[in-house]
């Protein structure tokens, strides 16, 4: 069990970072996990120049899900949109194809703490949600995004 | 208490379901489950089967021998099921896909076309969304309203405020007869008895009833009651309405195809009688021959038995239960059965399943299709251990030492 | 000409199925009845106990590795049924109990509430209840009116009658593939591209093409495409509905209940999102698994060699009943499938059908579910021979041995 | 198969007696075998005394449900509606339990060809059409008697 519920792992889901309302946010969106009854609300804060601010989450979710939220939120401060949409594809694929194990972009680094998940198949999506809410965010998406 | 020769049967039931005969990440499986879907005994598994090997065709409208064998096998099956809920006349046992679309059929073929703007439906707080969304969907479409019993602390209904719900302008109501999300036994007799007296018809949603009680609509007295076969030990794909006749007598059909008519021409179309009216179509006949075998399962160990054994257990699951350090346990009515719904710390309850799971104990987690309650409880889901006939006392020692260690691991 | 090759391997096919292998009143069963419902191979029937035996739990929210297995078994065979079929995507299968509520599904959730009265819904004589009775209840809820295209007496539809009947009126047309009673192939292609080019949506009911044919909804162009398992050599209580994503979108639900929800709080409740949001409460999860093995086995053969191995026995099925003294073929259309409709003599078709029962042979008697075809025609019923893969030219022999044995008993 | 189609059986199949419609009826009802598709019509005339004057039958039929529908009108007329409706319980018990291959009531001698029926469940239906259909008549129910 120590390989999912490692210690980061933990530790950002008992003190997630970045949590709470943003009220400058200039992209929004909701995240379900009707698996696990997960939800939470993403805000992103976009400068002219398509760089991201700020971000942060708020909601209800198990550890996986807000680790994984508090975890995304620090890693995606400061990139271009462009570079949050390619870290969105580099994340799913290393969770749900189980993908190069080594390598890894510099700015997911601390994600490799989830890699975990890939051994719980079960668990992936909630591992996904935030990056799923993430990507429906920047679409500016209406309907909330979902795991199924 | 249990007697010495029942706990021995008890044992003897459990190697009759070969699911359970497994590990799950090296432990021995521990099935907590059964209010999601049960396992089936071998006699289930083989029956349907051997009916498939030996005699399958469609049924009804065949003059050879397989045809024949089919139609016998399934129609047996209705019989055995009329007998086993006691229904009055097996006219009465319509089969559907299960208690949902049982429920949707109530709401669509009884309730469309009579409601009115302004009529209501009572229901209670603790429904399961199989028994909220169909009488949404029926109020939208005709103007109706929907009215909502309150729930208190323990999870059980406010039974004077239900009471007091039901009016002159109440079409309906529709209660569950065993919660799933909590396990509360909800008060149908004095609910069923206030309405009667108003004439007001009662469907009971027996899904989490019948495979754990003796089970008997008439005297019970309600007007429907639905439920299904996955959850008493037979297949996925089945289900049964019980209704009176007199009033499924009234209503329309649910469906249009094969089987429900007599005849049919452009001009004008009648439909076959009760129960075939209701049933349009090819039905699942080796998932309801695979029922019928359920519950002669059932039958021959006795539902009194069933439910004396099955009590025992939940007594100590919850007993064993409340002794955790850091558990809540989330429903509480002075009357329950085979579920148990907690909280443990602040760990969310899907790391709770996983790290069970883990384990090889198998319980759910979540809202459990009654997003309602867990409302009222201010949480977005619980952990919920449900017990059926093949569970023991050993079981629920396996689950709080796999709580335990749930809790070393979030320490 | 079918090679060598092929009529080994239908030889082999044969002995998938063990139903098969058994005598009936003492002689080798012949069975000729799968257009009511096909045989199951062994790989189908061993899926569907080995999933109860092993892997069996509730889908979709379970965190347990039970749940996780039977989720990935019954959502892999949506996949499967996707590629099968050819749709653009799994989000466009919904998981039904059979063709009748599919049927059903389209005509109460995108129908009834946008028909208006005076609108028409186009469907032809040869129907089967499933695609006619649907219709009629919408149309008697809405005001619609059901528009029918005439036939003629080989069985084929009258193609311009039929064009002519499609205009600004139409909401909709219904066709079958391929027709149940009489094996009519019908000119869906046409039908289709009339349709599309006047923006009027075309159900196809393909319940007698997908076991025989290749299907390709989206070469075919049409809108909605329904089907049954059981007639696919999968379990009886399965069924798809394929739909385009773009119209199933703007579809209200069918049944409210669990899975077919993503919130249900008493003021509001959100639906899910495609397919699910047609698929309320507990599937039929052991049959759509089942499903898959049966469409796994289909696609090992290649529906290629099953249509010119089928067509080969009908052609020769056709030829020889032909030559039986006393015989009326019921259904002569230029292009047919495994279906054969006769009448002998003036010998009703029930005592025909007892007569065959008695020699094995096990062939379906009756209307078929196809009334109109039968009033056509004014005739009661016919007798019905109908095809499956497993079927050889010996079984053809066979049939017509019984037949001339039936003539002989009437003389 | 002899056992089922009997000479008797085949003869009053291919030559029902007592067949079409009766104008001067006091009862008449439908019969619908959904099986086979039979339908037929029966008509009774029944006197103030109660007894049956005459009968008859028109439709479509197998050559079991016609010669049963043949038999039973002969069979019938001339007995008081309460000894009818005996004879339809004696011929359900007997068709379907198998009853009683001895002793028959003197009324019903010639029914006794369709015992074979018994072995060949499938067709019980059809042998019984005629007598549900007759006490459906004598019932003056509106609906059609069918045989599920
Ligand atoms: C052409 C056609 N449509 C619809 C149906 C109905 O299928 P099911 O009874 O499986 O719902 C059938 C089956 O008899 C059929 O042959
Ligand atoms: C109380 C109750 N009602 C209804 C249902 C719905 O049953 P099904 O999903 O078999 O239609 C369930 C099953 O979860 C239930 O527990």
């Amino acid at each position: 069990m120590q390989d999912l519920y490692r210690e980061l792992i933990l530790d950002h889901s008992r003190k997630p970072r970045h949590f709470g309302c943003l009220e400058d946010a200039t992209h929004t969106a909701d995240g379900i996990n009707a698996l696990c009854g997960d939800r939470l609300t993403l805000y992103v804060q976009v400068d002219d120049h398509g760089l991201i601010r700020r971000s942060s989450f708020d909601g209800s979710g198990c550890a996986i899900s807000v680790a994984s939220a508090s975890l995304m939120t620090a890693a995606i401060t400061g990139l271009h949109v462009t570079r949050a949409a390619s870290c969105i594809d580099e994340i799913a694929a290393r969770l749900t194809e189980g993908a190069a194990s080594t390598g890894v972009s510099p700015e997911l680094e601390k994600l490799v703490a989830l890699d975990g998940v890939r051994r719980y198949p079960g668990r992936v999506k909630c591992a996904t949600l935030a990056w799923r809410t993430l990507q429906a965010a920047l679409n500016n998406a209406g309907t909330p995004a979902t795991t199924e | 208490m249990i007697a010495r020769a029942e706990m021995v049967n008890a044992h003897h039931w459990r190697a009759d379901f070969p699911a359970l005969d497994q590990s799950v990440h090296g432990n021995p499986l521990i099935y907590l489950d059964s209010a999601a879907s049960a396992q089936q005994p071998a006699s289930v598994i083989d029956t349907v089967a051997r009916y498939q090997r030996e005699d399958h065709s469609n049924v009804h409208r065949g003059v050879h021998t397989l045809s024949h064998r089919a139609t016998e096998a399934y129609e047996g099956a209705r019989d055995k099921i009329a007998g086993f809920i006691n229904a009055n006349s097996r006219t009465e046992i319509v089969l559907t896909s299960g208690t949902t679309e049982s429920i949707n059929l109530v709401a669509q073929s009884f309730c469309r076309p009579r409601l009115q703007p302004g009529d209501t439906i009572v229901i209670s707080h603790l429904e399961h969304h199989a028994n909220i969304v169909p009488w949404q969907l029926v109020c939208e479409q005709t103007g109706a309203e929907l009215a909502v019993a309150p729930i208190d602390e323990r999870g059980e209904i406010d039974v004077e405020a239900m009471l007091a719900l039901i009016d002159d302008k109440t079409f309906l109501v529709g209660i569950s007869h065993v919660a799933n999300a909590l396990g509360t036994i909800c008060p149908v007799e004095r609910i069923i008895e206030h309405a009667r007296a108003r004439e007001i018809p009662v469907l009971v949603d027996g899904a989490q009833a019948v495979p754990h009680m003796q089970v008997d609509v008439q005297a019970l007295d309600c007007d429907f009651y639905a439920f299904s076969g996955h959850k008493m030990f037979g297949p996925t794909g089945t289900g049964v309405l019980w209704g009176r006749e007199d009033l499924l007598d009234t209503m329309p059909p649910w469906q249009g195809g094969g089987d429900m008519i007599l005849e049919v021409t452009f001009d004008r179309t009648t439909w076959n009688e009760l129960p075939y009216k209701f049933e349009a179509g090819t039905p699942n006949i080796s998932g309801v021959i695979g029922l019928g075998a359920a519950i002669d399962y059932l039958r021959d160990i006795g539902m009194q038995n069933v439910a004396a054994y099955e009590n025992d257990v939940h007594d100590y699951m919850v007993a064993e239960l409340a002794k955790v350090d850091g558990i809540r346990l989330v429903g509480e009515a002075r009357r329950k059965a085979s579920v148990q719904s907690f909280l443990l710390d602040d760990i969310h309850s899907h790391d709770v399943g996983t790290i069970l799971d883990h384990q090889g104990v198998a319980i759910r987690t979540g809202h459990h299709c009654a997003m309602p309650v867990m409302q009222y409880f201010g949480i977005p889901g619980t952990a919920r251990a449900s017990l059926a006939l093949y569970n023991n006392r050993e079981d629920i020692d396996r689950l709080v030492a796999a709580l335990q260690k749930a809790r070393e691991i979030f320490a």
